[in-house]
């Protein structure tokens, strides 16, 4: 009984030790940002994402309220690898930052709240997940405490998400209204799709749609992303959305399943919006973090568009395309990282001959933005074409062309940046920057990651065999 | 009519018009104290469903904490006397109409719904019962979001610590 | 060395090489890169004669088969359908890996004279050897995926060639453009590709080729059925391939790319846009074959008129280039069209497979004379430091051995016989013949202006004005190394010997060899047709440009009598001066540079201003976000009851 | 109390929702908003009460969720209450429409 206890809620658990202890070791001492600290928190990490692959039981605890698989496990896993790259990649900005152990403190308590969200049965957890992931955020966007644009794209962060979780409450009261449940194994049963229901549906799902950034509810993501410090713009805009994709597609595919005409339609709209609108903000940004985060909304559209597949191989490559999200969008985020904290230029203008003097970053955000423009071989190819033939499964060539057309647009405004890299003269080059060894591990492991997921094909098949329950 | 009926009425009368007196008033300590007497409506409304547990949490985390707190920042930006600047005309346009026509749709589904009832027991919403609910180890208890909310609170405590503490002169 | 072996030697080779050189070559090997790289690929060059050798002269089986040497299952799809990863070997493939490392190696050897002292010379050998690999890879594909995996590849490796002055905002663009525009026809491949894959259940080309071919297979019938846009999905399949072909072989209106391709440097475009990338859509439908010719013959008219359409068209371009690689570049999209048009015209097995035998062989004499053209226009331009026809002429002395190189190409390009290209485009013409009436006399008329504009960059070269001297007087390399003669002199031996190999007996639609008889009368009316478009250029072109003028004077002195003969020739240079050339080739000149190429620029503007546009949306203010908010929220709500109920 | 129907509680609540809707869309001072937010929050309370009450009597499942929203709201409030103090320490003004420096 421990034991299952234990297995099933061991990343849960062993988030929180490391959370308490953090907030232990910042009462406790001064000296908070010294080397030896860094390693620290980045080893306790690197445990907690090995301790995520040991024991993968199936189970629900609570009365089901808390529900876990090895689908799920393995999920948290992946986001457990984003954090760790997250918190490498952080380390140039850390290290000067006089509350690095807070910073910890918020992110380890949001992916907290994403690993709740991810094994929720339950409204009511699930609804506490999704405010924990959020609030420590928008936090977070505050981080540069003296800069007026990070406090901007703070509240923007706090007062869009608040006015939306209000709209996702008022659909989970009328859930509950119409159903009589909070749990999702009741409420799948007393699903009658009626108007009011599913008016309540479609609030649940423009929560979703918010946190997501689904076109139109994106309008605070890309200035916030903006204003916020790279990495947490970097974990809004990886773990975060994985994250609620995943939830995204447990919840449609699992408790929603007799809705499958509303959301197909939704689906739909949505998609075709999401990936129109963000390729047409990319193609126009002028910054770089703006400008991954209209790209980003954009491969969120990609993603609408595998979850519409409706079938269990739509769900083995929406979490097979976000793995392979997480390393390109990563490896693309840890290099302006690097340059915004260093020499805090931010503008695409700035990356004008940067592989003169940065060759190494320069093949690395290549390698990324090739990927995330779906350019075979790196594997952000196979994750997009899993997606669209998983998409294509219901039939719909329309929307698949749509999307495959604006692949040909995306990659556009990806090699604008390649050729700013490679092919442009500037007077004032970013000077060479020398990094320490934190970033340089999390940006190998994304370039590995880029180049393997592709080609190990075993990896889809293993996550398809989970979601199918084998 | 009877009394409860009247009363119904009265208190849903009272906590729209100070709800509305709260999002029009020109000064923004005056729309704090609007929005205080609507949340103690509402804990009047809990009090007249005889839910008296909810009445008590509404006025001691609303108005002892929420509306302390609001009204501690208005103190900290300095906006206690200043009369606010008015909405934009096109985007007060704009948002009304929306509103109306969204609350009269949401209205239209409401009414027309068919509500199922669930079970014919009487509500017991006794405090031993909210206690077990919320801390009992029991299975159907919300012991779990309970723990989470707790370390939710924690999280916010922290972030709230970081970034409104006072900027310390820089030392680097 | 079984035959598996061989081929992954072959294969892996310029792989090993451009390993190598990327990873070490700038710091450690700048001065070796070249002997590395031209190394690996003579040994694959001789690897493959070898193979072809062993496959053709060998076989004792009386027809050719497929046979799958190697082959690892690399990602699966679902039941049944996976992407291999292997090594196909029939006619076809072992044709083009013959020719994709001979024409490779004289490119390596070449580009030891023309890049010497290159500051990137270690990168320049690493993309070259890149590029080989992944044309290698692309035509020994078992499965229609790995074509895919390996023609991106091309793709890019292309990108990084054409692109190779990146100095040049010229090349950038021009990289950048080949790079978007065939990636936009890739797509059309991709899903192509998808829907081949998707209704035969497989995505391996034998097993593929049975499914679709074999009469009342449940695969073939319900491809056939299933109907979309009044097509059938496997008429859809194999138009969406054929665009991906067509992207990648210049086929118009997809060709815009090439002419801007050619700001690479000069072997890179022998290399690519002569013999080895831009054929690949010829491949590719030669690959596809059985399928086009016995269950689509709808589609295979298409890829008919498409290559008439270009051949054509290009040819009347090639007319008013002035610059000579852009010249040769439309006369590669010409000839391109002629390869595409026999397969069109040709039919499935025996006689009526001669289109499809005359294709692979043009395919094959091309590569040879196509490339021998552009290493000697490299040459000329080496001598020169110009690409304009302008600032040259009177060449044949300074630079005899390209002269006469380059004569015989033009020759062979313009079908004169003995040289290759007659014996290749006769069997064209002849196929086309049988089959199209009307494209036949299209193509004959093509012919005719291929003689005249090829003869016309021959004479600006190396006639025209009298004695041009080199830029430079000090001219301590003449015209150029040995590293540069050599490969065109073997090339020129190929490009006069190629043509009289038997090719029917080797390669043919169906694999059984096919005996092609030679007919004199046939071959009579295109060679008068050259011969004639020859003496045109030579009447305007040989000397300086006042020719017609001079023409007509001499006219008046001498054959007064013979006034009317005078006459003719008057009306002979209004028709061809005034009407084909100023009526009809410059407005397609000009049809090409401002409106198909134009409409791809307009479209980017066009979505520029659009995203200025609604860039008010994103106002800045939080407010006007929590409006549309709340619009979307109950708009959609509103909308999917609606729809719901 | 049980004469009063249902759907005249729900309109109550739906009413509060929607004014306070109104009010986040046009208050341009930052507070103001987030007072309007906290209608929003209290007729969703609302809902679930009445709905545990009038429906679902057998448990009390609304009455706790209503529990939670309480303090979910506080800790956003306290949140949000630090941002804008924040941001007014850095910009000296809290108007919602001169917070517009991140656009486009």
């Amino acid at each position: 009984m421990i034991n299952e206890f234990i297995y099933l809620m061991k990343h849960e658990l062993m988030l929180c030790v490391i959370l308490f202890s953090l907030l232990i070791m910042k009462i406790a001492s001064n000296d908070e940002n010294s080397g030896r600290w860094h390693l620290m928190i980045n080893l306790l990490l690197l445990v907690n994402l090995l301790v995520g692959f040991c024991y993968n039981i199936s189970g629900e605890l609570f009365n089901g309220m808390f529900q876990s698989s090895e689908l799920i496990q393995l999920e948290k896993n992946i986001l457990n690898l984003g954090l760790l790259i997250i918190s490498l990649q952080a380390h140039p900005y850390t290290r000067t930052h006089r509350h690095a152990p807070e910073f910890y403190i918020l992110l380890l308590s949001s992916v907290l709240g994403m690993f709740f969200m991810l094994s929720s049965g339950h409204l009511l957890l699930f609804y506490i997940g999704l405010e924990l992931s959020t609030i420590p955020l928008a936090a977070l966007a505050n981080f540069n405490l003296n800069k007026s644009a990070s406090s901007e794209a703070g509240m923007k962060m706090i007062m869009s998400s608040a006015f939306s979780s209000a709209f996702l409450l008022m659909g989970i009261s009328l859930m509950y209204g119409t159903t009589g449940s909070l749990s999702f194994s009741e409420i799948t049963l007393q699903l009658t799709g009626a108007p009011l229901q599913v008016f309540a549906f479609v609030m649940l799902f423009v929560g979703f749609a918010f946190k997501l950034s689904i076109v139109p509810f994106h309008f605070w993501t890309a200035d916030v992303y903006e204003g916020a410090p790279v990495s947490v713009a970097a974990f809004l805009s990886v773990i975060s959305k994985s994250a609620i994709a995943f939830v995204f597609v447990t919840v449609l595919y699992s408790v929603f399943e007799s809705m499958v005409n509303v959301w197909y339609i939704l689906l739909f709209i949505t998609a075709v919006l999401t990936i129109g609108i963000g390729n047409l903000f990319a193609l126009r940004q002028e910054n770089i973090k703006r400008f991954l985060a209209f790209s980003s909304i954009a491969q969120v559209g990609f993603i609408l568009v595998g979850i519409s597949g409706g079938t269990q191989e739509s769900e083995a490559s929406v979490i097979y395309f976000l793995l392979i999200y997480i390393f390109s969008n990563l490896g693309a985020f840890g290099v302006v990282n690097i340059v915004s904290s260093i020499t805090s230029k931010e503008s695409i203008n700035d990356y004008k001959g940067f592989y003169k003097t940065n060759p190494a970053l320069s093949w690395i955000m290549t390698i990324s933005l090739f990927s995330l423009a779906g350019i075979p071989p790196t594997a952000g190819f196979f994750g997009k074409l899993f997606l669209l033939t998983a998409g294509a499964s219901t039939g719909n060539y329309v929307l698949i062309a749509f999307a495959a057309i604006n692949m040909v647009v995306s990659m556009y405004y990806y090699l604008r940046i390649v050729k700013a890299m490679f092919m442009e003269a500037n007077e004032h080059p970013i000077q060479k920057i020398s990094f320490s060894l934190f970033p340089s591990i999390a940006l190998i492991i994304c370039i590995v990651g880029i180049l393997l997921t592709g080609f190990s094909g075993n990896l889809y098949t293993y996550i398809y065999e989970l979601s199918i329950g084998i | 009519m009877s009394a409860s009926a009247i009363a119904f009425y009265c208190i849903a009368a009272f906590i729209l018009i100070a709800g509305i007196l709260t999002v029009t008033t020109k000064k923004l300590f005056r729309a704090a104290i609007w929005l205080l007497f609507s949340l103690i409506g509402i804990a009047a409304l809990f009090f007249w469903m005889e839910v008296e547990f909810a009445a008590a949490v509404q006025v001691i985390v609303y108005v002892g904490g929420i509306v302390v707190l609001i009204i501690f920042s208005i103190f900290l930006t300095n906006q206690e006397g200043v009369n606010m600047p008015s909405a934009l005309k096109k985007r007060s346009l704009f948002s009304g109409l929306a509103v109306v026509s969204a609350a009269a749709y949401t209205c239209t589904l409401l009414c027309s719904h068919y509500w199922m009832k669930g079970s014919e027991e009487v509500f017991d919403p006794s405090v031993k019962k909210i206690g077990y609910l919320l801390v009992a180890n029991t299975p159907e208890s919300f012991v779990l979001p309970f723990e989470l909310v707790s370390v939710l609170l924690l999280a916010a405590m922290i972030g709230c610590i970081v970034i409104a503490m006072k900027a310390q002169p820089e030392s680097k | 060395m079984s035959l598996a072996t061989t081929i992954q030697l072959i294969v892996l080779l310029p792989l090993g090489s451009f390993l190598l050189l990327g990873i070490f070559g700038r710091k450690y090997l700048s001065s070796l890169s070249g002997m590395i790289g031209t190394t690996s690929l003579l040994v694959s060059a001789i690897l493959s004669i070898q193979t072809a050798y062993q496959y053709f002269f060998l076989n004792t089986a009386g027809s050719f088969e497929k046979i799958i040497a190697w082959k690892m299952t690399w990602l699966t799809f679902s039941e049944g359908v996976s992407i291999d990863m292997g090594i196909l070997v029939d006619p076809i493939s072992v044709m083009m890996l013959v020719v994709v490392t001979v024409v490779s190696l004289m490119v390596h050897v070449y580009s030891l004279g023309y890049m010497k002292g290159d500051e990137r010379f270690a990168t320049y050998y690493s993309f070259l050897s890149l590029f080989t690999f992944s044309m290698l890879g692309l035509v020994i594909a078992v499965n229609i995926f790995q074509i895919y995996m390996f023609w991106e590849l091309v793709g890019v490796s292309s990108f990084l060639l054409i692109g190779y002055y990146f100095e040049k905002p010229s090349a950038v663009a021009a990289s950048k453009k080949a790079f978007i525009v065939t990636r936009f026809a890739d797509l059309g491949f991709l899903i192509g590709i998808l829907i081949l894959g998707f209704e035969a259940k497989t995505l391996d080309f034998v097993t593929l080729i049975e499914r679709l071919t074999t009469s009342n297979s449940p695969y073939l019938v319900s491809a056939t059925t299933a109907s979309f846009l009044g097509a059938s999905a496997l008429t859809w399949g194999l138009l969406l391939v054929f665009m991906g072909g067509a992207g990648k072989s210049a086929m118009f209106p997809l060709h815009i790319w090439l002419p801007d391709a050619m700001e690479g440097p000069t072997p890179v475009s022998a290399l690519i846009h002569a013999a080895t990338m831009v054929v690949a859509g010829v491949f590719l439908v030669a690959r596809l074959f059985p399928i086009f010719s016995i269950s689509c013959p709808g589609a295979l008219e298409v890829v008919m008129w498409t290559g008439v359409i270009s051949a054509l068209f290009a040819a009347l371009i090639a007319c008013t280039q002035t610059d000579i690689k852009r010249v040769l570049a439309y006369s590669t999209m010409s000839q391109i069209g002629y390869m595409m048009f026999a397969l069109g015209v040709s039919g499935y097995g025996n006689e009526a497979g001669l289109g499809f035998t005359a294709s692979m062989f043009h395919l094959f004499t091309h590569a040879f004379f196509k490339a021998l053209l552009f290493l000697g226009a490299g040459a000329v331009i080496h001598y020169i430091h110009s690409n304009e026809m302008k600032d040259m002429g009177g060449l044949r002395k300074s630079m005899p051995i390209t002269h006469i190189t380059f004569l015989i190409a033009c020759l062979a390009i313009a079908g004169i016989p003995p040289f290759a290209g007659f014996f290749s485009k006769e069997e064209i013409l002849t196929a086309a013949h049988h089959a199209n009436p009307m494209v036949y006399y299209i193509a004959l008329l093509t012919a005719g202006i291929t003689a005249f504009y090829m003869f016309r960059l021959y004479y600006n070269i190396f006639w025209s004005k009298e004695a041009k001297t080199a830029h430079h007087d000090d001219d301590h390399h003449g015209e150029g190394t040995w590293s540069m003669k050599i490969p065109l002199l073997i090339l020129s031996v190929g490009a006069i010997a190629a043509g009289f190999i038997p090719f029917g007996s080797f390669v043919s639609s169906d694999g059984h060899p096919l005996h092609i008889p030679f007919e004199i009368s046939a071959a009579i009316l295109p060679v008068i047709i050259a011969v004639s478009g020859i003496a045109l250029a030579t009447l305007f072109y040989k000397t300086e440009n006042d020719r017609p003028d001079k023409l007509s004077a001499s006219f008046q002195g001498i054959y007064k009598t013979a006034y009317h003969k005078f006459y003719i020739d008057e009306i002979y240079l209004f028709i061809t001066k005034k009407i084909v050339f100023n009526l009809i080739a410059q407005p397609s000149a000009w049809v090409d540079k401002n409106i198909i190429d134009g409409s791809m620029n307009g479209l980017a503007s066009l979505v520029v201003w659009k995203s200025n546009l609604i860039k008010s949306i994103q106002s800045g203010k939080v407010q006007d976000y929590a409006l549309y908010f709340f619009l979307a929220a109950f708009g959609i709500t509103a909308l999917t009851i609606y729809l719901v109920n | 109390m049980s004469e009063i129907p249902l759907e005249h509680l729900l309109m109550l609540s739906t009413a509060l929702f929607f004014i306070g809707a109104y009010g986040f869309l046009t208050r341009r001072n930052m507070i103001a908003m987030l007072m309007s937010l906290e209608l929003m929050l209290n007729s969703v309370n609302i809902n679930f009460i009445v709905f545990n009450k009038y429906l679902f009597p057998d448990t009390i499942e609304g009455l706790g969720f209503t529990i939670f929203i309480i303090a979910i709201a506080a800790a956003e409030a306290a949140v949000a209450i630090a941002i804008i103090i924040n941001l007014y320490r850095n910009t000296k003004n809290i108007d919602a429409e001169n917070a517009d420096h991140l656009k486009h």
